[in-house]
């Protein structure tokens, strides 16, 4: 299967998206803000960072750049899937991909942790681990949204609305989180879940 | 602009340049010949220091070889900025400090810190907190360890130095000298008026009113950093690219002089190319700004349209300010005039003294023997700012950013990151002991280096280079000059007999005020490997393994000058320290890694801050088991013995937990390691020696105690 | 074509917490200097714009401040001024 | 003691680069909305206070932006404006 990470200008995890990708056996390719193309591929990930210094709001200006409008004929189209972790989840947001804001932590500041989440994918209930590292995390919305949520928070550790720490669109093709499965894949520390958020991934690719 | 140019200095610079400076010239001879660009006190001292086996000790950073790969790492101390801005001077330390590891073409994948505060100055742990979480977490370098200490001694005078570790192949590393026929170009954020003078600033004690000091501070912008670091790689790999020097203090005038004089040749500036933020900067104002995210490259012409691509890939600006011929001249023109022609010798090979301290005052050898019951010590130290976790910390700096993190914070002695170029571990730390260093700054220093050493090895890491950072007060003081050769000459010495060599390194001086000085702080900063990720060591005991301790045994009569418990607890600082058997480390070293070979070691850590009773309880409650076991050898001690024989500190010591009782006692004995058997861990609660304590009413306060004072304001 | 220069200011919507004017009513009461200041925080920007009367800049400057400098899902703006130059 | 109401905006200093000013005015170019627009940022406050009466409501006002609001090294305030409630 073939995927690509998307880099922005700011944009810096990158690498261990890549690494963890290919570790579940993707294909990679990095593709840079100014790609006008993205159907050559079966998955499109946004990866963390602070994409353009996350200057007014963080995701709010790789909004503007031509992947983003790239991006919205891929979800149109139907092609493949979508996937926003951390920077990645908060540009989905601005550019209205997904619902909700992703909003400053009520803790004022950057927590990187490891948290304890609750991951539910066809119905089944799961409880899993993966690390967080954010300042603009809290997830806002004032819809209902609760069919779309996949995962949540156990012990929420920013404040979001209703424990939500990831989401889907309505058409299910494109998803959100703040946590990161990137950096689940190879180090006991931060365990090993992320692999099977991956292979969550691939599922949904199938589904078509 | 202020000039600091003492009568003397002047005189010095005037005879080598058989006429006097003009008003441009003062300006570059106050910064080059400055205390923090030209180590005019410490030069002569750090040439003792051993350098075998380090690549390019005298580059902007230094490393060692791991495999085909040249891993460089280095410290830079930001304590003056800090003083006067928190969160910019932390943030810019971060900055320059990467940028260095950068010019040698090395990737920068890690940071670590080591902070000193007075605690009561909550606005500077603050700052220098979130400094580093804003630049840092934004430019995707993992914040992987550190240290924080607390001591009034700090008060006004915060210490922060910073550490960078990069990582490039060892016959893709770019040098800083330029050669003859190159243009020079300047990469990065335009040049403006701010840190106009902030070498000269930085060689200083600061003023009493702060706000005098304020203009001489950067400002920095992660996102821009980011921005060059991902250029510059790119530019380092053009063949055409001959050296690159990154724009730190005194700017673009050390930076471009620095490369004429490793590259022994002639250097011409012309000042009306540069970018600039501000148009009506004059020439000294911009030769000595230190505005951020800026690099130097020397380049051969072909290449420049190249170049000037890939700056403006990543929306950077770029300009050609010069060019190198053959020569020994430092030419600086603006306006089409020429306004500075001196010899580059001249500026940057500045007046160094010889330092020849008269013998010092004497230090309190006093043993203390003040005493307190051992459960209301137990919960002292664990809630103490100094010993408590250091969670609030490291939980704002992304410290698994770059995905190679394998042992986060806390979790063990050192940082563990992995090389996914070449499957290798590293391990790093950073650490110092400046109350060691007040009472025997020789003995204090040889401490820091083995604390840092025995960090690496319980986390199964061996030891392969250095880098240190010196802070002292005024080095025109008796007594700090003192200080600063004894603890030279330690470093070297110890340095020396491990084999391990100095790669790189930073001084700081003129930490402080009318009023107060800081203690002599020495702060180490070790980097070791191994080959695999079993190899790993966590400073995390199982479930019903045995504990024992391995090395010196303390005793009644045993050094433990400068223990954290003392001041803790009686706010007293005195006694002799220890002295190290080199012998002995290696040897601990050598059974630690075998017992983990054969399986028999699950988790270690060293004995230092809090004794063995304060090491136990750090393993204790990030392994989140309780323990059950005999730490006296006898029951009829006093209050105050017990507390020695607890909580004193002594060189030399390890605990382990093990699932084999009987093979490790016999590998122990078969190899003649002195051990002790402490225990097993068991249960929720911590007993010994007739105590008992609830694990996680002190594991609550460990964790927390350093949170609900500073989330409070 | 006219150029003007407009003045404004984006923050939270009243139902989204305001985190940071939190931590400065702690502060402030923690410091002794106010007991409840009930702060409020804000973006302000200031820029010029090219339009052809002062209606045009108007609504150029509400689409500026929609589409490009706020977040409606969680942000109300404000023009504050907008005056011929 | 008497309440009033502050308004205040921090801004860069003249001298300090605003690069998310910069970030914003090529972000405009780019989308063809704005050739030039000069852009400038800062952050905005509101707050309320006790005082004696106005002068002493500025004082306090002025400490609190000073203090406690901006950071003097690089940045400027202003008062908007302080009303009595
Ligand atoms: N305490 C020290 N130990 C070893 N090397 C040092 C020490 N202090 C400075 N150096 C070395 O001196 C050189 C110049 O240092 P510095 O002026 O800090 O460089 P830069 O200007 O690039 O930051 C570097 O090679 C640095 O590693
Ligand atoms: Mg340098």
């Amino acid at each position: 299967m073939k995927a690509a990470v998307v880099v922005f200008l700011g944009t810096n995890c990158e690498t261990e998206t890549k690494r963890a990708l290919e570790y579940c056996g993707f294909d990679v390719n990095y593709v840079n803000f100014d790609t006008k193309n993205l159907d050559d591929y079966d998955a499109v990930f946004l990866s963390g960072g602070f994409s353009y210094g996350d200057y007014i709001r963080s995701g709010r200006l790789a909004k503007f750049t031509p992947v983003v409008d790239a991006l919205k004929n891929y979800i149109e189209s139907k092609r493949g899937v979508t996937v926003g972790i951390c920077n990645g989840f908060q540009i989905l947001c601005e550019a209205h991909i997904l619902k909700g804001a992703l909003v400053e932590n009520d803790s004022s500041r950057f927590i990187c942790k490891n948290t304890s989440l609750e991951l539910c994918y066809k119905g089944k209930k799961r409880k899993i681990i993966l690390p967080i590292a954010h300042r603009e995390g809290k997830y806002v919305c004032f819809d209902d949204i609760n069919e779309f949520v996949f995962l949540k928070y156990l012990d929420n550790p920013n404040g979001s609305m209703h424990d939500v720490a990831g989401l889907y669109d309505a058409k299910r093709r494109v998803m959100g989180l703040m946590p990161h499965p990137e950096r689940a894949v190879f180090a006991k520390n931060f365990g090993f879940d992320g692999r099977e958020f991956f292979e969550i991934i691939k599922d949904e690719i199938k589904r078509g | 602009m202020r000039l600091s140019v003492d009568k003397f200095i002047v005189n010095q610079i005037e005879k080598r340049l058989k006429r006097k400076m003009n008003e441009l010239e003062k300006h570059i001879f106050s910064a080059m010949w400055s205390e923090h660009c030209g180590y005019l006190h410490s030069k002569n001292e750090l040439k003792k220091f051993n350098t075998k086996g380090a690549l390019f000790p005298y580059e902007n950073s230094g490393g060692v070889k791991i495999g085909e790969w040249g891993i460089f790492f280095k410290t830079e101390s930001h304590n003056h900025p800090c003083a006067v801005e928190p969160y910019q001077g932390a943030a810019t330390g971060i900055g320059g400090i990467i940028r260095d590891i950068l010019a040698l073409n090395a990737r920068p994948i890690a940071l670590l810190n080591s902070l000193k505060f007075s605690f009561s100055q909550k606005h500077l742990i603050e700052g220098v907190a979130r400094g580093i979480s804003d630049y840092g977490n934004s430019c995707g370098i993992a914040n992987v360890g550190g240290e924080v200490i607390f001591d009034d001694k700090y008060y006004d005078l915060p210490i922060v130095n910073v550490m960078a570790v990069g990582i490039v192949p060892v016959e893709k590393v770019k040098l800083s000298a330029a050669k003859k026929n190159c243009i020079i170009a300047l990469l990065g954020s335009p040049t403006g008026p701010d840190g106009v003078g902030g070498a000269a600033f930085a060689s200083k004690e600061l003023a009493d009113n702060k706000s005098d000091d304020k203009i001489h501070v950067q400002i920095g912008d992660p996102f821009v950093k980011k921005k060059l670091i991902e250029a510059t790689l790119e530019i380092l790999k053009l063949d055409g690219v001959v050296g690159c020097q990154d724009c730190g203090a005194a700017g673009l005038l050390s930076s471009t002089s620095e490369m004429a004089y490793k590259g022994k040749c002639s250097i011409e500036l012309d000042l009306d190319k540069l970018h600039l933020s501000k148009n009506d900067l004059s020439a000294a104002q911009i030769l000595l700004s230190e505005t951020q995210e800026r690099m130097v490259f020397a380049l051969q012409e072909e290449v420049f349209d190249e170049v000037f691509n890939i700056a403006k890939r990543y929306e950077l600006e770029i300009s050609k300010i010069g060019k190198t011929y053959k020569g020994d001249e430092y030419i600086i023109k603006k306006d089409g005039k020429i306004l500075s022609n001196t010899p580059v010798q001249v500026i940057c090979e500045p007046y160094v003294y010889e330092l020849c301290p008269k013998n010092c005052n004497n230090k309190n050898e006093r043993e203390c023997f003040l005493q307190t019951d051992l459960s209301s010590a137990v919960n002292k130290l664990v809630s103490n700012p100094e010993f408590a976790s250091k969670k609030w910390f490291f939980q704002q700096w992304d410290y698994a950013v770059g995905g190679r993190t394998f042992m986060p914070p806390q979790q063990s002695g050192a940082a563990a990151l992995k090389l996914f170029e070449n499957d290798y571990f590293i391990g790093i730390c950073m650490d110092s002991k400046p109350r060691l260093c007040e009472l025997d700054s020789y003995l204090g220093t040889k401490s820091t280096f083995l604390e840092s050493y025995r960090n690496l090895v319980s986390s199964g890491f061996e030891p392969l280079g250095l880098t240190n950072c010196l802070n002292f007060a005024n080095p025109e003081n008796n007594d700090t000059q003192s200080d600063f050769v004894r603890v030279t000459s330690a470093l070297a010495d110890i340095s020396n007999a491990f084999g391990i060599p100095v790669v790189s390194g930073n001084v700081s001086f003129y930490n402080e005020t009318k009023s107060t000085k800081i203690y002599p702080t020495v702060t180490v900063g070790m980097l070791g490997y191994c080959k695999s990720e079993n190899e790993l060591i966590e400073a995390v005991f199982c479930k019903n393994e045995d504990v024992f301790l391995i090395g010196r045994k303390i005793n009644l009569n045993s050094n433990i000058g400068g223990s954290l418990y003392q001041k803790i607890l009686f706010d007293f600082l005195g006694g002799k320290l220890d002295t190290s058997n080199y012998e002995l480390e290696i040897a601990l070293k050598n059974a630690i890694f075998e017992l983990r070979k054969k399986d028999l070691l699950s988790g270690a850590i060293d004995v230092s801050k809090g004794g063995l009773l304060g090491s136990l309880l750090c393993v204790l409650f990030n392994s989140d088991i309780g323990f059950c076991g005999t730490l006296l050898d006898n029951k009829n001690y006093n209050d105050a013995q017990k507390l020695k024989l607890l909580f004193g500190e002594i060189e030399g010591r390890y605990i382990f937990s093990t699932n084999n009782f009987h093979k490790t006692e016999n590998y122990l004995i078969g190899n003649n390691i002195p051990f002790t058997y402490l225990g097993k861990c068991v249960g929720d609660k911590i007993k010994f020696d007739g105590y008992e304590f609830d694990l996680n009413e002190l594991k609550d306060k460990y964790l927390n105690s350093i949170e609900n004072v500073l989330d409070e304001f | 074509m006219e150029r003007f220069f407009a003045k404004v200011i984006v923050t939270l919507k009243d139902e989204v917490k305001d985190n940071r004017a939190l931590v400065l009513d702690k502060m402030l009461k923690n410091l002794n200097i106010e007991d409840n200041p009930a702060f409020s925080t804000g973006r302000f920007y200031t820029f010029s714009l090219s339009a052809q009367n002062l209606s045009d800049a108007h609504d150029k400057t509400d689409f500026i401040c929609r589409e490009i400098l706020s977040n409606p899902v969680v942000e109300k703006y404000e023009i504050n001024s907008i005056e011929a130059i």
